[in-house]
């Protein structure tokens, strides 16, 4: 099961989880990212690239299945107006080994943040601001390459 | 042929549209070139331009660094480094 | 909020990452093990050591708290008569950045695997054995003491 | 004062029973003593700690080695390697 969205609607966790559950291995993984509640952001605008998202997440999972051997992947991301507390995106991986569903999720989640077409805009109050890219996101996505 | 040059983010609000068609002139080899020459179309295209160390590319939604050849591409999208997840 | 729990009843992974959620935090990691499908077996016991495995829990759980810094934590593992396709543990971590959440999550299921008092007894028809402990689970475990 | 003895997984079943509280002669040092002085109980606990490289123990829930010190324990668990998860 290869499953790739973008979408406006709310994320919902438990039916991502059960899709992975029913590729019948022994572990799954999943990362979570969430709107933080606590840095006094009001609302979260989640821009991106029609077209081009969904292409650059397929690459990703692709890659991901491939090198790790995995029975199921799964990003789902999130777009438009957001709240404190909503979930932005869900990774999920599923394979035979945990090492393999671990890493993998890991994996996703660092090249999708420095490899998938995605802008966001925090607004504080009446004051918007584009999110600026975090170097320390670069660093994450580029261990995966030498190995 | 015409192509259909994207922009999102703050290159999007800078230049003041999602997006345009164009005819390329011949003689733009790297994507660089491209943005050179889009940055002469308006003052709002100069401003998001500027800074050419905030920006990132992607032919054919295929994402390359702005020293890439740019080819006879479709689709050129022009945008910040991304910050989604 | 740290969550440990030692139950005959089966896992609601939904319930699970709500109460992550609730933390508040931006990153939220989860593994969940599933009795697999996909090999001959038809029913998995799992034994325990009532009092000491909650205490194992507690301990690995605190011991990532700290190291990590995590906003919430849970292991949640069931225990007597499961079938292929359920959920046997479920580990889940949040904290404000993601490499955080992943790895301390990675830790929690590689030290659970070798340090948590649990014994999964296999039935395939008519014949019953206790599942032999892995050499890699030991490797796994070990690579967390010299970081 | 008498300690109980908890049996888990193919050792318990070799035993017979899931645990026993006894009174602990005074010259058992380490756990590894206390194996080797459980064995003779009966034929069920020979078979059950006949492979010492198979065994493993918790001294008030707290996992050690076999060659660690006993010391004064309220409840000592004998049991395979773990396999949960």
């Amino acid at each position: 099961m290869i499953r790739v969205l973008v979408r406006h609607e709310p994320i919902d966790p438990a039916a991502e989880f059960a899709a992975l559950q029913a590729s019948g291995v022994g572990g799954i993984a999943t990362f979570l990212g969430v709107v933080r509640a606590d840095d006094g952001v009001t609302t979260l605008e989640l821009e991106h690239y029609p077209g081009g998202t969904e292409a650059a997440l397929r690459r990703l999972v692709g890659e991901a299945v491939a090198r790790w051997g995995l029975a199921a992947a799964a990003i789902v991301h999130r777009v438009g107006l957001m709240r404190p507390g909503d979930l932005v995106v869900f990774v999920g991986t599923a394979a035979a080994h945990r090492a393999a569903a671990l890493e993998s999720c890991a994996y996703l989640i660092d090249r999708l943040k420095t490899d998938a077409p995605f802008w966001k805009r925090e607004t504080r109050g009446a004051e918007a601001r584009w999110v600026e890219a975090r170097e320390t996101d670069s660093t994450a996505a580029a261990r995966w390459q030498d190995s | 042929m015409p192509v259909d040059l994207l922009y999102f983010s703050w290159v999007r609000e800078a230049i003041g549209m999602g997006g345009e068609t164009l005819e390329l002139p011949g003689d733009l080899v790297t994507v660089s070139d491209l943005i050179d020459w889009l940055a002469m179309r308006s003052e709002g295209h100069a401003r998001a331009f500027a800074e050419r160390a905030r920006l990132r590319a992607a032919v054919d939604q295929v994402f390359v660094g702005l020293d890439a050849p740019l080819g006879r591409p479709h689709e050129v999208a022009i945008f910040p480094p991304v910050t989604g997840g």
